[in-house]
């Protein structure tokens, strides 16, 4: 009966769950060296650019002097460049959602777009770049302006927002679309009236986490070739502009050291704005979320 | 911007305001070395002409022609004159121009702080020194004496004005070393030549003047580049004219593009000053104001 | 003497099978369902009891590669006819899920739901229609006061009788019950039973259960199923007395399942 | 009873009455409408490849595809004798992703296993969200950061370490795609059903024996397919390299002298800007579609193997 | 006249309460299972009956937030002792699983994992071993000439055996089961049932299920459960038929649950 040795494995036992709690710490260690970093960088961004934080900093024009540079049109022509990445992007992606998540055949073409989707996030956004500037800047002749820049974008977030909706859509427990269904309801009704209002919270996360990365993005417009030395507030959709992360480009590419400083502090800015877009996520998905 | 209008007379103000006839658009793009100046002129004039939106990219001499050629800016800053190729392409766009020198600029060559062994050039060295020959060059080849190590070579980057000028005006059109580090960002270059030790570099006076202390300047023929060699013409053959190319349907069919025009040839010379080129003579500037008449 | 109405007929199943993909889930069925009366179905897991039942209602076409061959009646016409619209069927016979599902959304808007989507949109009308549902579910005077609330606010077995209301509002013929209990407590599965017994005055209603003590207790007519099969259909009290088949008589005495 | 009979009617007839025709069409409709909007990914995916590809085609009509292939010297920028081999470029980004792979990997699965199998619920709670700020951070910060930090705090460890060089800005890659290894192979090894868990443990096994003999393995494919996602992020990045890797095509496996990598080729071409027309020009489309093809491999891979990472269960 | 050896206690539980966050899920349960019998425990969904049975190996420790008072003795040892290694009590209580839960690894690695990653790496004694178990388990004939196959490749009944021997494999003490034949049919149930009843002569068993019919056909002595509270445990025949609760008796009848 007995093939086994308990003594012996009961003897080993011991190593064995020293081994275990070592290796956790190593693993607990290298979290905490990732963790670490973060810190670190964020520490350095701010230590370096608070000195040049003021409410000058956000309400001035850039300058040729350093104490002077400010980064109004940057932020206004960022938030511009959101409004029209949100709308283009939440209009198209969610309804490509919808359609691979509600209606799509299981077909080849149907894979074939599923497929395509996911390629595209994988696509480098200075590809997406070499699009716009053939497509946008070029072809449609919209200059560098600031719908240009926007459909860029849009086309390099799509992929973000539409498998953020279908998460959001699959999430939907599949008992309330049945439930009205039972009622009678036609599909789109029930898309309409049921799941999309149960996925709002996961539609809505995705959209803020394809507007930040828009925000963030730089090597597009780099190849789109958006200025720099820009001294208005962009009018309209077709208005040229600048953007927060090209100034922030042209800043840490200057030669006077203290523009490294103008540099942080753009830095910091952006990210406050991110983080702002990203607590906007957070309390969405807290809002909602004790729904199911 | 506002706190500067104040300072200003309030008739300055009030003519300012006369001669911005309604909003509008200018764009301009092109020599990275020519920016600082136009970065300066813009940020003064739009402080006083709100309505005016002028746009100016950085996309070097070259990349500024060809944006120009394309119809899609007004203007167009260069650090060297425009090429034949580029007239040839503009003529074939139909687009007619006017070239405005608004200052100087001195090539300066600089080595490391911790280089103690450069200290003069003459053009001939230089030659010698920046033309592939398909080696890894040596200190040592160009002075027996100088160290046996390898130099590093940072240069503007091939669509700059300056890279043009060098190797037209000083190599003489053969290839640059092949291994030197091209830059169109100024900044990257300042950066490695200040981080080591073997570092060679050329590039605009403006960017030498600002990093001053944290690089050394090398002599050409016994002439340091300075403000008074360069404007006197002594720091030859590395000082050079700035240019700004202007369409003239632009400035005849849009009277703020006259305006701003004006108001950058007449500031451009003690703008150059500031941000560290060279004026050129007064003669130079009322040139370009009577052109720039003519087009009206 | 008292003259008992025959009850008529508001399902007839005629050799019906259903397919998922290669899998026979139901194999020739033949059942007749009677007005106003609870039919119960009973049978072990995997028997195809939901999927009968979700037959009913055409639900279960909303699973993917499913093939259903031949008739199912409702009221003389054949609802597996191709011109059907199944809104139209689905409008007529509701069906209330095995884990109570109401919309996220308030008490109201679920019970109004129903009369909305088919497009009525008079506010007093509607408010009519809710109480009166809720009321017929038994569940209005718990939440009468709090009619604007969220329906998760409820216990399970107020929002199981809460989807009953939801499916009462357009006012069917016939209710389809998919173990609506089981996921409840003692207490509120009596409430849900109590309330089974008083609608089955106005409605057909047909149960699936696990429990056979529950169809013993409320159903008219029970019907057991196995591997896809039906094997007996009778009247309650003599399927669970005296089952005409052996594997009825192992299942309901526990051998199995 | 007699009101309710009533009414019983009215909510049957009141739906008969409004079976509408326009709410039909809508039906009919919209999945047409959802398609076309489904379409525009594609058109995109087309959209790039036409431009790359027509471009691509002009360039090879100067250049030949042997040079460009095979070539070890990138020096477009010869008056007299410019040459396209596309090796030092590449060789430039596969330094790059390689010590970003380096770095990443192994912090990223030791990460991810610590999360997935050792942390409690509500350490995940805090530290998943801090890992998805360090996957928000946009690149240019992190290539300000490893210009301006941590260039100059390994040129203390490696004095020859030029202020352009492919360590730094590798390292710093190495950071950027970490969040996405550490979060992706979570989730792989998160959706190992508990029940392996709870079986493994049932038998006596550590935390450890749990995590390497039975989750690992049954989340493999998943977590190399995050691996291969992240190696294309990593050869796709560009902002960290222009700022930090210098502009110096090179064929050799210096990590510590100035490198240039495709994508700052593309973006020193675009913002110097060759002459429209250009063979200099058409280069950033040669590229830009080498670029394409690699990461599209890539992409496909890591597909492929989280597929059969999914089939699994 | 045979003498009847009075069977040792295994396991004693004294005032046990156990706490997931705020919920109390166990109450003050005392309970003390003998060597080499089946106890079978038995109760509505919720009750504890799991949560018990996880409290013997300490599995229930996995939940996030679970607050243990009380003691349980192991042969006279207290597992809930701070010092006390789990993973020592762990192969010496084995536990199969509701649902099958083969590694993803072939059959022979399946079985192999319990004694290699307790040290045991020669071949032949791995061999012995895996054979030895799935004989134990009434699987070997199933998959004697396909030990090296995918175990994802069989049924369920053969899986549940599967994970049976797979537990064999490091010769605990006591099996705890959870409902081991509920998603299995009716022809693996029975196998599995016979196969307790074998395993009972080596064995301490502990069985969850939710089938009374199943506790009273193989276990001993059964306890009943109920709000996490341990309302009777006795000889299974007697409990059955005599139950001293009313409690027990409403339940095992079917009237609620
Ligand atoms: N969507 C589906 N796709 C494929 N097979 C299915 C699907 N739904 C059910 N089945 C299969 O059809 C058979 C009958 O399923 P059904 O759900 O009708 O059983 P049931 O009697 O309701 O069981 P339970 O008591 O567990 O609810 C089962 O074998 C099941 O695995
Ligand atoms: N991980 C957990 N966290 C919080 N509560 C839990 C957890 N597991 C179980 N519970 C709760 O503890 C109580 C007892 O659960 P347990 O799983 O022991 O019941 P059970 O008798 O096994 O039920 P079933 O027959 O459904 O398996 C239930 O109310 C359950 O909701
Ligand atoms: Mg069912
Ligand atoms: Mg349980
Ligand atoms: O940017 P450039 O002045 O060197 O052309």
């Amino acid at each position: 009966m007995n093939l086994i040795n308990q003594k012996e494995i009961l003897h080993r036992i011991q190593s064995r769950v020293n081994l275990n709690r070592f290796v956790k710490g190593v693993f607990l260690v290298a979290t905490l060296l990732v963790l670490a970093v973060l810190a670190l960088l964020l520490f350095r961004l701010i230590s370096q650019g608070a000195g040049h934080l003021s409410l000058d900093f956000l309400g001035n024009y850039s300058s040729r002097f350093a104490a002077k540079a400010g980064i109004k049109a940057a932020l206004v022509g960022s938030i511009l460049l959101m409004l029209v990445v949100a709308p283009v992007t939440l209009i198209i992606g969610v309804a490509t959602a919808i359609y691979l998540e509600e209606y799509a055949p299981k077909t080849k073409l149907t894979n074939l777009i599923v497929i395509n989707i996911s390629n595209l996030a994988g696509v480098p956004s200075i590809i997406f770049g070499l699009l716009g500037l053939t497509v946008f800047v070029r072809g449609l002749m919209l200059g560098k302006s600031v719908l240009a820049a926007g459909l860029t974008m849009s086309l390099l977030v799509l992929p973000v927002i539409i498998v953020s909706s279908q998460e959001a859509i699959r999430g939907v427990p599949s008992d309330l679309r049945e439930a009205s269904y039972g009622m009678g309801a036609a599909k789109w009704k029930t898309i309409l009236h049921v799941v999309l209002p149960a996925a709002i919270p996961g539609i809505a996360t995705g959209c803020i986490l394809a507007l930040s990365r828009a925000v963030g993005e730089t090597a597009p417009l780099v190849i789109l070739g958006i200025p720099v030395i820009v001294y208005f507030l962009p009018t309209g959709l077709l208005s040229e502009f600048t953007a927060l992360p090209m100034q922030i480009f042209d800043w840490a590419k200057r030669p006077q050291p203290e523009f490294q400083t103008v540099a942080a502090a753009g830095i910091v800015v952006l990210m406050v704005f991110l983080l702002l877009l990203n607590s906007l996520a957070v309390y969405i998905r807290y809002k909602y979320q004790k729904r199911y | 911007g506002q706190g500067d209008g104040k300072s200003k007379s309030s008739e300055a103000e009030q003519t300012a305001k006369a001669d911005e006839v309604a909003e509008s658009n200018i764009s301009g793009d092109g020599s990275s070395t020519v920016a600082p100046i136009l970065e300066g002129i813009v940020e003064e004039y739009s402080a006083s002409h709100p309505k005016t939106q002028v746009s100016v990219g950085v996309s070097g001499t070259g990349g500024g022609f060809e944006k120009f050629i394309n119809g899609e800016t007004d203007f167009s800053n260069a650090s060297r004159p425009v090429k034949d190729e580029e007239a040839a392409k503009l003529k074939e766009a139909g687009i007619d121009y006017t070239e405005m020198k608004i200052a100087y600029d001195g090539i300066s060559i600089v080595v490391n702080k911790d280089n103690d062994w450069v200290e003069d050039l003459t053009v001939d060295q230089l030659k010698e020194i920046w033309t592939e020959n398909g080696k890894n060059k040596k200190w040592s080849d160009i002075n027996p004496k100088w160290p046996k190590e390898k130099i590093s070579f940072y240069s503007p980057g091939t669509d700059s004005g300056t890279y043009d000028y060098f190797v037209n005006d000083i190599l003489e059109g053969k290839d640059l070393v092949k291994n030197a580090t091209l830059s169109e960002d100024d900044n990257v270059l300042v950066k490695g030549v200040e981080s080591d030790k073997n570092g060679l570099g050329y590039f605009g006076f403006a960017y030498y003047l600002a990093n001053k202390d944290q690089l050394k300047v090398v002599k050409i023929g016994g002439i340091e580049p300075t403000h008074e060699t360069i404007k006197s013409g002594t720091y030859t053959p590395l000082s050079r004219p700035l240019f700004v190319y202007v369409k003239n349907k632009s400035v005849k069919e849009n009277a703020s593009m006259y305006n701003f025009m004006k108001y950058t040839i007449e500031n451009a010379g003690e703008m150059a000053e500031a941000v560290g080129y060279v004026k050129t003579p007064d003669e130079d500037y009322k040139k370009d104001l009577e052109s720039l008449e003519g087009l009206k | 003497m008292i003259q008992i109405e025959k009850p008529r007929e508001i399902f007839q199943t005629n050799h019906l099978n259903v397919w998922y993909g290669e899998q026979h889930a139901l194999k020739d069925i033949n059942l007749s369902i009677k007005e106003k009366e609870v039919t119960a179905i009973i049978g072990p897991s995997g028997c195809g009891k939901s999927t009968y039942l979700k037959t009913l209602n055409r639900m279960v076409e909303l699973a993917s590669n499913v093939r259903i061959t031949g008739d199912i009646l409702y009221k003389e016409e054949n609802i597996l006819h191709k011109k059907y619209t199944v809104e139209r069927l689905r409008t007529k016979v509701g069906m209330v899920f095995q884990k109570p599902n109401p919309f996220p959304k308030t008490i109201y808007d679920n019970v109004a739901y129903g009369p909305r989507i088919h497009g009525i949109k008079n506010k007093k009308m509607l408010d009519e229609i809710v109480e009166n549902s809720l009321r017929k579910a038994a569940i209005w005077d718990d939440v009468k006061d709090r009619l604007q609330h969220h329906a998760y606010g409820l216990s399970g077995g107020q929002q199981q009788r809460l989807c009953i209301a939801r499916c009462l509002a357009i006012e069917p013929d016939v209710i389809l019950m998919d173990e609506p209990t089981s996921a409840l407590d003692p207490i509120s599965t009596l409430k849900v039973e109590e309330l089974i017994q008083t609608l089955k005055q106005n409605y057909s209603i047909i149960i699936v259960t696990h429990n056979m003590q529950q169809a013993a207790r409320i159903s008219d007519q029970t019907a057991f199923f196995l591997h896809g099969e039906m094997i007996e259909c009778s009247q309650t009290n003599k399927l669970f007395s005296s089952p005409a088949d052996r594997r009825t008589g192992d299942y309901i005495s526990g051998r199995f399942g | 009873m007699a009101t309710k009979k009533l009414e019983e009617k009215t909510v049957q007839e009141l739906i008969e009455q409004s079976q509408n025709q326009s709410s039909q069409l809508t039906e009919k409709l919209m999945p047409k409408l959802l398609f076309i909007a489904a379409l525009v990914s594609v058109l995109t995916t087309i959209g790039i490849i036409l431009t790359l590809v027509v471009e691509t085609g002009e360039f090879f009509t100067r250049v030949s595809v042997w040079e460009y292939l095979f070539g070890k010297e990138w020096f477009p920028f010869s008056s007299t004798d410019p040459t396209y081999g596309i090796w030092p470029l590449l060789m430039g980004t596969l330094k790059v992703t390689g010590i970003a792979i380096i770095v990443a990997a192994p912090l990223g699965l030791a990460i991810a296993i610590y999360l997935s199998e050792y942390a409690s619920d509500k350490i995940r709670q805090v530290i998943k969200p801090i890992l998805e700020i360090l996957a928000g951070i946009p690149t240019i910060v992190y290539g300000f950061f490893a210009l301006t930090f941590v260039t100059p705090l390994l040129q203390h460890i490696v004095p020859s370490l030029k202020i352009f060089n492919a360590l730094s800005p590798g390292i710093v890659i190495g950071i950027m795609i970490l969040p996405m290894i550490a979060s992706l192979s979570e989730d792989a090894m998160s959706q190992v059903p508990n029940s392996l868990r709870e079986g493994a443990l049932a038998l006596g096994s550590t935390r450890l024996e749990v995590a390497l003999k039975v989750v690992l393995p049954a989340a493999l494919s998943g977590i190399l397919s995050s691996v291969v996602l992240a190696v294309s992020r990593a050869i796709g990045e560009t902002m960290i390299v222009s700022l930090a890797g210098g502009s110096t095509p090179k064929f050799d496996m210096q990590v510590t002298d100035s490198i240039q990598t495709m994508t700052a080729y593309i973006v020193q071409v675009a913002s110097g800007d060759a002459g429209y027309g250009t063979t200099i020009y058409y280069s950033i489309y040669a590229i830009g579609f080498t670029l394409f093809f690699f990461t599209f491999l890539m992409n496909i891979a890591a597909q492929f193997l989280s597929k059969r990472f999914r089939e699994g269960y």
